[in-house]
């Protein structure tokens, strides 16, 4: 197996498009910064002294790998904290294993295990992973020689564009939502035209309101609102729902605030100007009518 | 290997060029890819396979088009393959609907309005497709002027995210962390802290609407 | 119209979709485009279509995959196809990325430190890159401490692999004489049969949300 390709497949960044899949029986030579991570050199290490990994020298395997890790720095090679971990862990298996037990402490069934079973279990697993990984690679390769009749003729097939669905996740649900926001960024501040809603309508919602209360301040009235186009809105609606008697306005003494009173619209009440029957209603001829005096 | 193998063979490799090519491919093209085949043989083996497509019954059928091959489904059948589009675009989330649903999930309770004042266009007919589908419901509507509806997610939407609450809901960094992304500046901030905001009118007037409400005059 | 000339019908015009449809046409999108007729009438004629296609010689071939059907150009005449229009548009997956999204593939849903755990070394780049890639998903939040994300393959992941389903991963078993080592049994059990998580308007009960049981080894 060439140098080249061990090189090529060890370095492989994520999207190296030269960097093809390489087996995972590896016989290349020892090479300093080859390793993922220290799975990857433990296994190198594990297969270089053709030893068991069912029974693993844990004396022997621990120098090497300390070896290794001396070497990367002798090279000032960026010692990945991985790889540190790895070594405390292998000393810490290593003095279990040497250290004769104690009496008091076999009783417990932790220590019964063979301290090197856990990352015997772990090498297998990580083995079992890039032997998967080998296999998906051949699938991969079989499926990338099938051709699929070419994506330009659906618009031509389908007589209509075409928009390939999402497999929508949290991620491009998070991603819409930043390409949402950073067009709002972009946007020239402009305000959409503030919304006229129509005196009907407003006399529709004090209606709903009023219906509900016995009676309110006339304030309460201009709760909701804020900008100066809804308050006059809003005095228009109470002004013709005066004239079309559907409340009442009482006064508390000269200054004092004043109360709405919903009321029964007597049947000889104007009828609203846009309203279809209407014919005589003007509102000269019934204003300030209603409003009674407390 | 015998004459009649080898035209199974031209054959099958003219085919599958046709199949994948976008376009119609012509005779020159395929003397050119099939290099050093004789001419005649590749008109030979091409008459043969339009007669056996002629022949054959099925959906597809091949085709001379602007000096070219091509195969496509059969006129009777566009019908059928409309349907099939128009049933596709029916399912498909599209990315209205997406942005629309990142909207009501990060910024809710929300309003028609203050939606489409975010996404800078109208969003009624995209929230009623939300709605339909379960992901998004009227949770009340807001005590401001109009009294527009109050759009916020659904326990189906935490389900089909994954999402144990809203507090769950990822912020950028969170995935930008995870993902080891580079988080862009400008997104970092304007994210709601609270997330979960339980039904109640908001009296924060500073949006006022943007669009007339459900109810027309 | 005989029972025999009925099937011709839905054959052709099953094909004609399976032409047509950008993705590979699933059952469900089938029954759903051809409202009416029944569901096992269309397994029916779709299992004959397909051994018609297997008796068929030429170029080109009916596969399974990613849940659907779909024709495609038989693979020993890739270099032809090749030849013709040169790139492959795909781009090839790293080492360290088909390690990674087989852990994925063979776990999900799975956290990110789950994989880095596996894989001894920090993944959260090249995790990135999967999901930016739609080979990966985010399908939720672990219920632990931190609240990880979880992650799952995608349909696309099936199609680029031509898997028909996750119940089609490769067995790992299949590579323990290549490894010269045995695989204890504990290791090949427990894949994931179907965990897709499609995105569809009708509200699905049987699939399950993302958040596993908590897993113990």
């Amino acid at each position: 197996m060439a140098d080249d390709d061990n090189r090529a497949a060890a370095a492989g960044g994520e999207l190296e498009s030269h960097a093809h899949f390489e087996s995972i029986l590896p016989e290349y030579p020892f090479k300093v910064g080859d390793f993922e991570g220290p799975l990857d050199l433990l296994i190198h290490l594990i297969k270089k002294n053709e030893v068991d990994i069912y029974d693993i020298p844990i004396v022997l395997i621990t120098k090497q790998y300390l070896e290794y890790l001396d070497l990367m720095k002798e090279l000032n090679l960026d010692v990945a904290g991985e790889f540190l971990v790895m070594a405390a862990t292998l000393i810490h298996i290593k003095s279990r294993t040497l250290v004769p037990r104690l009496e008091t402490e076999s009783g417990d069934d932790e220590d019964d295990e063979d301290p090197r079973d856990l990352l015997m279990r772990r090498l297998l697993e990580h083995q079992r992973f890039k032997a998967a990984a080998e296999l998906l690679h051949e699938r991969e390769t079989v499926r990338s020689a099938q051709w699929a009749r070419p994506d330009g003729r659906v618009e031509e097939i389908a007589g209509e564009p075409f928009e390939r669905e999402l497999e929508v996740d949290l991620f491009s649900l998070l991603q819409a939502f930043q390409a949402v926001l950073s067009r709002a960024r972009e946007r020239p501040p402009v305000r959409l035209p503030e919304e006229v809603v129509p005196i009907e309508t407003r006399i529709e919602e004090l209606r709903e309101r009023l219906a509900t209360v016995e009676a309110c301040g006339f304030e309460e009235l201009f709760a909701d609102v804020s900008s100066r186009r809804e308050l006059i809105t809003t005095f228009l609606a109470v002004l013709e729902m005066i004239r079309l008697k559907m409340i009442r306005v009482f006064q508390q003494g000269t200054c004092g605030p004043l109360r709405i009173y919903a009321r029964m619209r007597p049947t000889d009440a104007p009828r609203p100007l846009n309203d279809p029957d209407q014919g005589d209603a003007s509102p000269a001829e019934t204003s300030g009518e209603d409003e009674d005096k407390g | 290997m015998s004459p009649d193998d080898e035209f199974g063979d031209l054959k099958a490799i003219i085919e599958s060029l046709i199949f994948a090519s976008p376009d119609p491919v012509t005779l020159k093209v395929l003397v050119k890819t099939l290099d050093g085949e004789p001419p005649e043989h590749i008109e030979e083996a091409l008459a043969m396979l339009g007669q056996e497509w002629n022949d054959r019954p099925g959906g597809l059928q091949l085709v001379e088009v602007a000096g070219g091959y091509q195969i496509v489904t059969k006129p009777e059948l566009h019908e059928w393959v409309r349907r099939l589009f128009h049933e596709h675009s029916k399912q498909r989330l599209s990315v209205q609907a997406l942005e629309t649903l990142a909207v009501v999930a990060y910024r809710q309770p929300v309003t028609g309005p203050e939606i489409a004042e975010i996404r800078g266009v109208n969003t009624s007919g995209v929230l009623g497709t939300l709605v339909e589908r379960r992901l998004v419901k009227v949770v009340g509507r807001k005590a401001v002027i109009g009294r527009p509806f109050l759009y916020a997610t659904t326990r189906e939407f935490l389900d089909r995210f994954g999402l144990k609450d809203l507090a769950d809901l990822p912020k950028v960094e969170d995935m930008a962390e995870a993902l080891g992304m580079e988080v862009p500046a400008a997104l970092t901030e304007g994210y709601p802290t609270d997330a979960i905001l339980p039904f109640e009118p908001d009296p924060d007037p500073e949006t006022p609407p943007a669009e007339p409400p459900e109810k027309v005059h």
